[in-house]
Order: structure tokens, then C-alpha cells, then sequence
């Protein structure tokens, strides 16, 4: 089954998506962070491969990244280790394009597909200079997921809706990844202009600090992912159980029916929607 | 791309040969397009071009003389003439792109600049620049390169310019630029990113050459009435990023003249870097088996950068232009020769130029009786305190 | 010599009006006739004059442009024109004078510059002109300036020049004057004394004041091009020794300017000196009433000197010119008013002049819609350390 | 008598002239080192009036002028001390134009003479300079005496001699006063050349640092003018008797017949010289 296919099954069951972040490498044993998430009731797990230059993260993922490259982790390594983690969901790599390029991105993608990973992401190969990346993953049979942004225009959008695989990222905010700041109406907006273009999952990242936050998101679109959270949990020292235990803490905030009342402009998305054919034609959409 | 001319537009993937595009997050893909608009239309309008013209006259000292080096040349037997940067208005070429950029920011409405700085000479020039339209600006700065460049952060500091302290890896100058990009990314409404030299997403390496063009124009220019062959045999410029070598470049690109870059010894991505995407763009990096980018060494904070240029990349494959290195110690006893045998003071990054050429006409690497171009990009006033323990 | 244009040469007494003349010790007398004669010689030697205009344009960079402070004019409803010394090389106005100098040291077969400093910038254009010429020299510091001026002190280090920290007296700029003097009537033979400003004995107040003549021409004619009335209503000039006003006067002395010369407050010769005899002239001196010399005190070492030209002297009794002070207060908060309007960061003793435009301007002494045209006489890099604390 | 009939008097008695020189007010009890200068033996005292930039003098001079100043010494006070002195040998200043002309030449002779002064130096009032002070020395009666220096013209030479009154003040080098260099042939030259245009006394001062170099001078003219030398002993503590002392070994030294060997080019100086007459048109001098 492909990350989109096992995503899409557990989304149209109903379920708001949950999909924790661990950078890989960031400290000895941390493939049981990865089975303490599945375990906890994640939907799959994003598996940072760690750059020095992650353009696009905040000092939290900024800091697990140096951590776990000054402790000699390589992409080669992660990639070994994650071959010998067994575990329910499909992991999928993040990481930026100066890795993916290193010999070829054919190359890339095989060594993923070797260890068993289902898709990746790269935040700095945007719908322009993802053309060659693409033609590999879909080689390996590898979902390259594209991120939306709040500032992406109505026809980029659906262009990134129409190539993304596995899932389509939708970044809350303008701004790096991170705890710090709200979540804002643009992230509402966007969700619900990317499910209404798109029949794959889309999922909200960036910014999703807390259970209640994750559960205010999840009714804009179709679940989340959790990085920065967790992350500083861990570099502040917590193992996997604690991390376990606050993925956990999410999926029940996920899974709790809302107890305030729905947006009056952005109603809870029901699952089990009816998305547009892909076929038809589709007009400009119209923004706030 | 092959069949286009060297140094022409790189149309709208901004690719020169295999190297540049824009990779870059999506979140900044809108702010990348709307700059490249706007430029296309500021720089095809003869108002913005004429303003622009007019501020590099009245207020940033344009054109800057060729100064015959006469005792240095002497004792190197050859014509060595210096294209002098060091005499624009804060004191490097940095100021020619900058100017042309907030012009374009100013256009676009925007009412904040972001800028990355090494030595501090983009940041200054970027403060002083703000300081003239009246925009606000940000400056991304290394901890390290703030130690080293104290005078260009005080500098910044009277002009009102914030100067943001980077923490973050080598707390030089490629942090700084991703310091900036992040910091753009969550203010790209407001602010426009001032990149200070030929490098990030398209446009800004074309953008930043054709502001820095003038260089290589007027350079040109005075070549002509000043050399009895119209055109020198070499044409030297130091690389950081690249854009003094690229605005020289662009003036010569055409003519027989052979382009020599020159890097430090510890920065040197064109002569040892691989293939690689950094801060926005593809070129050659500086980096590791594993494809982390490395730290470059030099003893000028404004050629302590990973990478180059990627039309840089692209010239250097193509063969058009060489890059070659030179070590610290040559570039301190260049520094002072040229102080002690012609009254100037450049800056350590300009003094790479000068290195190399003083060390390829000594070992007759460069004919006697040649003519050599160099562009003197900056003056090494900032760099007084730091080589003050080496002399 | 009453009967005398204002301005013009003061014939071989050096007088003008009461000032000027030549108060050295015999020793002396023989150098300064030779100076003298020499410097008539190649004034009116076009080969000279030709050399001279090659090196400030190839070399020094001039012309330097008048810039239109726009933002600044606008808050003080006034027309506001900067020339801009502050981009020349070395970064002064004191190049000028130097260049010329030194190649009249030069023809006069000497092989060593003197020179007092204070500022360290006649330091530094000397050091550089020495060394563009091939010549060795020495300077003559206070040790309190060089405290004050680190920079500078190294800038003359690298450039190969000999800095000679003085002790006696007061430490600045008057000090090292006394203690050139006393040096080259040690070494008159071989060494030129390359004056810093229009001051010492005849020939210098009068030469200085030619070869900073430039400074006004070129203005003068740049007002005519960018004024409406071809002249502007003020012309305001900061004053140490007084050379880089002496030279913009010289430019419209002859026009119906309105001639203005700012001294620091600690330092107000024009306005609070008796006519007296120091380093080798007759004007008016910051004296007790006893005829001892009182120490300057300005916050700009360049101003930090209890005389002023002679020439100005004259000038002021004349009526042609009118002397002001500015307090240290008025002269940072304009210099960081000017960084954060323009983006220029004018010296310390340039700001004096500007200090005083902004106060006339809001205080209605200079009336709203006037056109000033302002001698930035030299770039504020040298003085950051020294505002650091200011601010 | 004035001072040149005082000083050619003596020369012509077949006496070496010897001047000692003190600083004005350098520390209280000052006029007991005229005094003492007077009993050892001197035929003249030069009084410094101290001036806050000596430009002519080299460091011993400056202290003890920075001294003298800093005690609070003025000229006026130093004036009204000199007035109730009484020496048998006469007493002239040297100083600075800036305070000759404070109030006017004519003001600052009449204070002089006032004081009993019987003359004045001014080293940086040359020829050129000369006119005004000139005149006022001789309304009031005192001589101004002028400098000639190794690099003089001929033409200025023949002017010097002819203009300067009480005595011609050779100086021995191109330099400042003070005791460090010997003794140079041009300062033999100049004194000769001097000694043959002119019939007034002939005195040498700069460097005359001991009572060798003296007597070897004063082979070459009339005199010597001895400052630094006195004055560092001064500033090092010395009271008026040994300073006293000091003039005095001078005095033997001048007095004592020279057991060297006469230079060959300039043979010593009869004393009772003739001149030549001042009217006589005096060619060109041969210069080295
Ligand atoms: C004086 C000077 N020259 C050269 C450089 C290098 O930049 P680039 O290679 O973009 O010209 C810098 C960068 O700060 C600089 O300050
Ligand atoms: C920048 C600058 N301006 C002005 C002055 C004052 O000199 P002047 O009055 O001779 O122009 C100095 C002297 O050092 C200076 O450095």
C-alpha cells in the first residue's frame, strides 16, 4: 500500500490524520521514538534526515539537526537503521534538496525505497525544480508530497494539489517551523481550499504545539503534523514513553468530538467527503 | 541553456547551464516571482533606470577612476590597473546593488529591508541605503563575523539599522543568509530580502549582476582610453559570493580578455566544491561526503561562504572564466605591499585579487608586459583591527 | 593689503591684512623661501597642474559629487547640498592638499614627508601620498589623539609611515605642530613638512589654500548646474586649521554667498581667539591673558586647535565670512541625524557644519526655502568608536 | 652702557664671553641662579620668559617653561622679580612672539627696560618679522639681538650682522636647543663667517652642553650662550651654587689657553679683532 492509499483509507474511516516528526540520528535509540509514535497512534511518521542549512525549520528542529549531525549520524545510517525498525505506518523522509541531489535523485529515492520508506518531502524543491525529483519517486514508487503555503496563489495551488502524493503539506503560517504563534485564519482558509481541490489527504504542519491547537486544525482539513513539540520535548530531555505519551495526548484530542462551537465560516470538515472530480474544470477560487 | 550567450538573461527558471533555479521554500515562491516582475519591469523602464543612474552619481560617487598601480606594476613588470570600488560611497561596490535593490523595494511598496552581511558591507550599504529612501532595515549578522567586523556593526547602528546576531552553526555569513531567509519567509508582506550578492533563488543572482554590471562597464570603458589594446589581457576580481567579479565579468564576458576569480583558500567552492543546493540555489558547494556544507575558513569574513555564484559555476564549466585560490598569509603581504607601494588600503577580499595576481607574475604565470584588470572591490579600513595582530 | 582681492595671492610677506607673515626661526627662513619659490614655479608650470588634476582624478577620486540631502532639506524646509569630501580617497579633503604637496616635495628633490596630525586624516593622506610617490614619512600625533584615533594610527602603520606619539603639553593637535616644527628644523635637508592645514608660515596658509581650492570650484560650478539661482545663499564649512573651508570659500568668495565658518565651542578661535603668533603665523589664538596658549577642546580631534588660519582671520575682520560654534551635543546628534536621513556618516568635524545648518535652520536663522550648500569635509568611519559611547 | 658696549668691551679686554641662561619663575628663588650665574663668572644672563610653545627648544627648555607656567609665572611677575635683582653683568630676554606682542612691541620693551633688562631674543621673529619690534627696542633702548643659523644665506647673513644689535646669536645646528650632538664644522663656519662681517660679539648657542665643548667653540667666535645644559641640572635638582659651580668650570674652561692643536681651516680667533669696515662692500662668502 502506498503512503496515500494507507493515509486516504484511515482519513475516509473517519479518523483525523496524526503524523509525528522525529529528526533522525538526534540521539542513540531514537528508532524507539518512532515505534513509541505508532504505538501512541500515529497515522505514520515524517523522518527528518538531518542538513546543516534547513533553511526552512526554527531553532528547535535547527538544534536536533546540528545534534544529531556533530553525533555522526549520516543519511546513510538512518536509513540502515529505519531498515530494521519494523512498525505499523508508513514513514516518509523530510529533508532539503542539497541531500536528495547529492549523486542523483534516482539515486535518493532508491536507498529510501531500500529502507522501506513510502514517501518523502522537500520543503526547498518547490513545484518548479521538483520536475526530475518527482520522475524518481514515482520510479520507486516513493509519495513526494508538496507543501502549500497561505501566500501560494489559486493556480499553484491546484498545481501543488494535482502533483503532490501521499498527502498534500499545508503550512499554517508564513514562517519557519516552530511552536510560537497562532494559528490563523489563512491556515483555516488554505486547508479548506486544498480539500476542496484535492481528494488526498491534506494535512496541517507547522506550529501545532498542543493537543487542543491540533484538534482546532483538524477541522480544517484532514489532520496534522506535529514536529517542533516534540522535538523540544526531546532535546529537554524526554525519552520515549514521555514522547509516546504526548502523541497520545494528541490522537485523543484528535479523536474527541469538538465540544466548542464550529466556525461559522470554516464548518468542520466532515470525513468521508466528496471531493470535486479531478477532471473538471476548476474556476478561480475565491480568497479572503 | 547552452545556446544562450554567457552573462545574458537566464530567462524565467533563472538556470545558468545546470546551476541556479529557485529552490526555495513554497511559502516564498510569490515573493520570488513578484521581485522578478518587478525587476524586469523597473530595469526595462527608463525612469528607474535613469533614478538609479543618478543616485550611484550624485550619492554613491559613480563611475569610479582606473588607477594606474605604477610602482607596484613596475616592480611586477606589468600594467596592473585597479577598477576602484574602494571609493564609492561605504566604501565597497556592495553599495551599486544595493542601491538598484531598494529602488526596487521602494517601487514595490515594501517598508523594511532584510540583508545577510559577512564583513558587514553589504549590511552597511543595505542600512545606508534604507537610511536614504527611508525604509527600515534588518541585518542578519554572524556572532563571529560581529566580533570581527565591530566597526561595520557600530556603523549599521548609527544609521538605525537593526543588527541581528546569528548563533546558529558557524555564525558566519551562510548562517546569516539562512537566518534571513527564515526571518523573510514570516515577513515577506512587509519586507523585501536585499540579497547581498549573486546568489539565492532567481533573480537575484541575474538581478545582482546586472547591478553590479556598471562595473565591468565602466571598467570597460576606461580600458579602452587608457590601454593601447582597448581591452587587458586579464580581468581579476576576488569571490565571495561573486557579484563584484560578476558585475566585472559581465563588462568583458565578450571581449578577449581572460576572467580570472579569485577565492580564499579556505572558502573555495569553485575550485573544490561539488554540485549542490544552498540557500536557494544550485552551484557549487563547499561540503562533505555526506553532502553537510562545510565551514569556510578565511581571513576575510566576506569570502567566508560555502559556495559561489551559480553563473559562476556555470562560467567556470563552460571554461570562460578560471577560479584559482590563494592562502591567508599571501593575502596579508598583499594588503601591505599595495598599501606601501601605492597609498591604498584595500579590503582583505579585494587583497585575494591582488594576491593571485602578484603571485602568477612572480612566477611568471601572468607574461611580462601583460595587462591586468582588477576590480579593488572594498577598502580595508574594517579590516584594520584584524590585521593589525598580523603585520 | 586692504587693496587686495579677497582670496588671492598674498605676495611674498604672506600677509593677510594683519594675519599670515612668517614668525619661524631663521633656521627655517631658507625652506620656507624655497618652498615659496618653489611652489610659484610649478603653480604656474602646466605640466604640474597637469599631474596634480591626473592624480585627484585617477587617483583620489575627484570630482566628488554635491549631493541634494533630500530627506533632510525637506524636514528643514530648506535646500540642502552636500560636497561630498568624504568620498574621496583616505576619506578627507586632506588628500587634496596632500597630493599636491607631496609632489611638489617631490620636484624639490625631497625624499621624506613631515606632518602633524590630529584627526589622523592629514596623517593618513600623507602616509598615502608618501607611499604613492615613493617617499618615506613621519608623523607627529598627540599622544591623547592617538587614543582617540586608533584607527588611523594603524592605517598609517600599514601604509609605512613612522607615527611619532608627542607628550608635551595638551597631547593633540597643537602639540604635534610644535613638535614637526621643531623636527624639521632638524632635518630640513632631506625632509619636506607637509602642512595639514591653511596654517604655519608663508607660503603654507596661502598654498594649502590653492591646492584645497578644487574643492570649491568644483562646487561652484555644481551649484550653478543644479540651482535655479546658480549660487547658493550659504556656504558653511567647518573649521580646524580651516582648509576645507578656505578651499569652498575660494569658490564663491567672489559671489554673493553668504560665507559660514563653524568651530567647535572648545575650540572657537574665530570667535573667542586674540591675535597672536603661533606655529609660524599671526592670527587670531585661543590665549590667557597672559599670552599662554589654551588648550582646544572639541569632541572632533581635527578641531581640537587653538588657532585658525590665518586667511579666515582676515576674512572674518573683513566682514566677507562669519565665524560660528556648535557644542559637542548639537555636533553628535546632527551626525546621526544626517546617517539616519541620508545615510551618510559624516566625521565629527564635518558635523559641526551641519550642526550649525540645523540650528540655523530651526531657529529661523537661515530663512525657510535658502539654499546651503555644506562642505562634508571628510566620512565618519574614524569617529564610531568615539560616538559609541554618545549614543 | 648698553649691552653691546657691556659685551664688546669685554671681548675686546681679550675675554671669551660666556652667557648663562634661566628659565623666568621655573622654581621660586630663581633670581639666586642669576645671581650665582653673576659670581661665576658670566659677562650676561638670558632670562627666559616662558611661553606655553616654545617651538624652538628641545625638551629640557620646554619642561622647565611647562614648569614655570604651571607655578603660575607670568611675564609681569617675573618682570617685578628681575626689577629688585641688582648684578653687576647685564640681563636680556628670550622668548616668544606671542608674548612680545600681547599688548604691542612697544609695551612689552618698555616692561623690559622698565625691569632693568638691557635686551631681548626672539626666535621666531626673523628678519622679515623684525621691523616693529626692532624700532620699539631701540625707542626704549635695548638691544634686539638676532639669530643666524647654519643654513642662512650670505645676503642674510650680511643682514643679520648688520641688524642685529648687542650681540649676533649663532646657532650651532639645524635643530632645537638642547645638549645631545656635537659640535659642527658649519657652526665653525658660521662663526667665522659672522666674526667677518660683523664687530659686535659673536656668541654660539644650542648644544654648548659642557665646558669643553664651550672653550672648543668659543675658538670660533666670541662666546657661548650655555641653556639646556644649566636647566636639566636645574630640573634634576640643582640649587643655585651648584649651578654657580657649574658656570664657573665653564669660565676656566673658556679662560684656560687651548693645549689642542689649532683647527688648520679655522685658526682660533684673535681676540681685539679688526673688522672690516661696515661701510666696505663685502663680496659673496666662499660656503663649504
Ligand atoms: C570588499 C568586499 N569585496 C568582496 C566581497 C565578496 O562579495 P562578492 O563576491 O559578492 O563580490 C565582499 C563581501 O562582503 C566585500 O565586502
Ligand atoms: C574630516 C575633517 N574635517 C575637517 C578637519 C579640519 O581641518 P581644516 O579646518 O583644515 O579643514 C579635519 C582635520 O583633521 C578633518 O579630518
Amino acid at each position: 500500500m502506498t503512503l496515500e492509499e494507507f493515509l486516504t483509507a484511515r482519513r475516509d474511516a473517519g479518523r483525523a490524520l496524526l503524523v509525528p516528526y522525529v529528526t533522525g540520528g538526534v540521539a542513540p535509540g531514537w528508532t524507539d521514538v518512532v515505534r513509541a509514535y505508532a504505538d501512541a497512534g500515529a497515522d505514520a511518521v515524517e523522518i527528518g534526515l538531518p542538513f546543516s542549512d534547513p533553511m526552512l525549520d526554527g531553532v528547535t528542529i535547527q538544534e536536533a539537526s546540528d545534534r544529531a549531525i556533530a553525533g555522526g549520524t549520516t543519511v546513510t545510517r538512518i536509513l540502515a537503521e529505519l531498515a530494521a525498525l519494523d512498525v505499523e505506518v508508513p514513514l516518509f523522509a523530510m529533508t532539503y534538496s542539497n541531500l536528495v541531489f547529492q549523486k542523483s535523485a534516482a539515486a535518493f529515492c532508491a536507498a529510501l525505497r531500500a529502507s522501506g520508506l513510502r514517501g518523502l518531502i522537500v520543503p526547498d524543491s518547490p513545484l518548479e525544480e521538483v520536475g526530475e525529483l518527482a520522475g524518481a519517486a514515482a520510479a520507486e514508487g516513493l509519495d513526494l508530497a508538496l507543501m502549500a503555503a497561505p501566500s501560494s496563489s489559486p493556480e499553484r495551488l491546484r498545481e501543488i494539489a494535482a502533483r503532490s502524493r501521499g498527502f498534500v503539506y499545508a503550512v499554517t503560517r508564513m514562517g519557519t517551523t516552530g511552536e510560537d504563534g497562532g494559528i490563523s485564519a489563512e491556515a483555516a482558509r488554505l486547508g479548506r481550499d486544498l480539500t476542496a481541490l484535492t481528494d488526498r489527504p491534506v494535512l496541517f504542519g507547522f506550529g501545532v504545539s498542543d493537543p487542543a491547537r491540533a484538534a482546532e486544525l483538524a477541522r480544517h482539513a484532514d489532520g496534522v503534523v506535529v514536529a517542533s513539540a516534540l522535538m523540544r520535548r526531546l532535546l529537554d530531555g524526554a525519552g520515549p514513553r514521555e514522547l509516546g505519551e504526548y502523541v497520545a495526548s494528541i490522537r485523543r484530542a484528535l479523536d474527541r468530538p469538538l465540544d466548542r462551537e464550529p466556525d461559522e465560516q470554516y464548518a468542520p470538515l466532515p470525513r468521508h467527503r466528496r471531493r470535486p472530480d479531478r477532471q473538471d474544470p476548476v474556476g478561480p477560487l475565491p480568497r479572503g | 541553456m547552452s545556446e544562450h550567450a554567457l552573462m545574458s538573461d537566464p530567462g524565467t527558471t533563472g538556470r545558468f547551464g545546470d546551476y541556479g533555479g529557485r529552490y526555495v521554500p513554497e511559502s516564498l515562491i510569490p515573493a520570488c516571482h513578484e521581485i522578478e516582475a518587478a525587476f524586469r519591469d523597473a530595469w526595462a523602464d527608463p525612469g528607474f533606470r535613469d533614478r538609479l543612474t543618478t543616485l550611484l552619481t550624485v550619492y554613491a560617487g559613480r563611475p569610479t577612476p582606473l588607477t594606474p598601480a605604477r610602482r607596484l606594476s613596475r616592480e611586477l613588470g606589468i600594467t596592473l590597473l585597479l577598477k576602484r570600488e574602494d571609493l564609492t560611497h561605504t566604501g565597497s561596490h556592495k553599495i551599486n546593488n544595493v542601491v538598484g535593490q531598494a529602488l526596487l523595494a521602494q517601487r514595490m511598496g515594501r517598508r523594511r529591508l532584510l540583508a545577510e552581511t559577512g564583513a558587514g558591507q553589504h549590511g552597511v550599504a543595505t542600512a545606508t541605503a534604507a537610511a536614504l529612501l527611508g525604509l527600515e532595515a534588518t541585518v542578519f549578522m554572524g556572532e563571529r563575523d560581529i566580533e570581527r567586523q565591530e566597526l561595520n556593526v557600530l556603523r549599521m547602528n548609527v544609521l538605525g539599522a537593526e543588527v541581528v546576531p546569528v548563533t546558529s552553526g558557524s555564525r558566519t555569513l551562510k548562517d546569516a543568509c539562512n537566518e534571513a531567509m527564515r526571518h523573510w519567509v514570516a515577513s515577506v508582506g512587509d519586507s523585501y530580502y536585499c540579497v547581498g550578492s549573486v546568489m539565492g533563488p532567481h533573480p537575484y543572482p541575474w538581478m545582482v549582476r546586472e547591478f553590479q554590471r556598471v562595473i565591468g562597464e565602466e571598467a570597460r570603458a576606461q580600458c579602452a582610453a587608457e590601454l593601447p589594446a582597448a581591452v587587458p589581457d586579464y580581468v581579476v576580481a576576488c569571490i565571495g559570493g561573486g557579484s563584484n567579479a560578476a558585475g566585472t565579468f559581465a563588462g568583458f564576458v565578450g571581449t578577449t580578455a581572460r576572467l580570472v576569480g579569485v577565492e580564499a583558500h579556505g572558502g573555495a567552492a569553485a575550485t573544490s566544491g561539488r554540485s549542490g543546493v544552498l540557500h536557494g540555489f544550485r552551484s557549487l558547494v563547499l561540503q562533505d561526503d555526506d553532502g553537510q556544507v562545510r565551514e569556510a575558513h578565511s581571513i576575510a569574513a566576506g569570502l567566508d561562504y560555502p559556495g559561489i555564484g551559480p553563473e559562476h559555476a556555470h562560467l567556470r564549466d563552460d571554461g570562460r572564466a578560471r577560479y584559482a585560490t590563494v592562502t591567508d598569509d599571501e593575502v596579508v603581504s598583499a594588503l601591505v605591499r599595495l598599501a606601501r607601494t601605492e597609498g591604498i588600503l584595500a579590503a582583505l577580499e579585494s587583497s585575494h585579487a591582488l594576491a593571485w595576481v602578484i603571485r602568477a607574475a612572480e612566477s611568471g604565470g601572468i607574461a611580462p608586459g601583460s595587462t591586468v584588470l582588477l576590480t579593488l572591490s572594498g577598502r580595508g579600513d574594517k579590516d584594520i583591527a584584524s590585521i593589525r595582530e598580523l603585520l
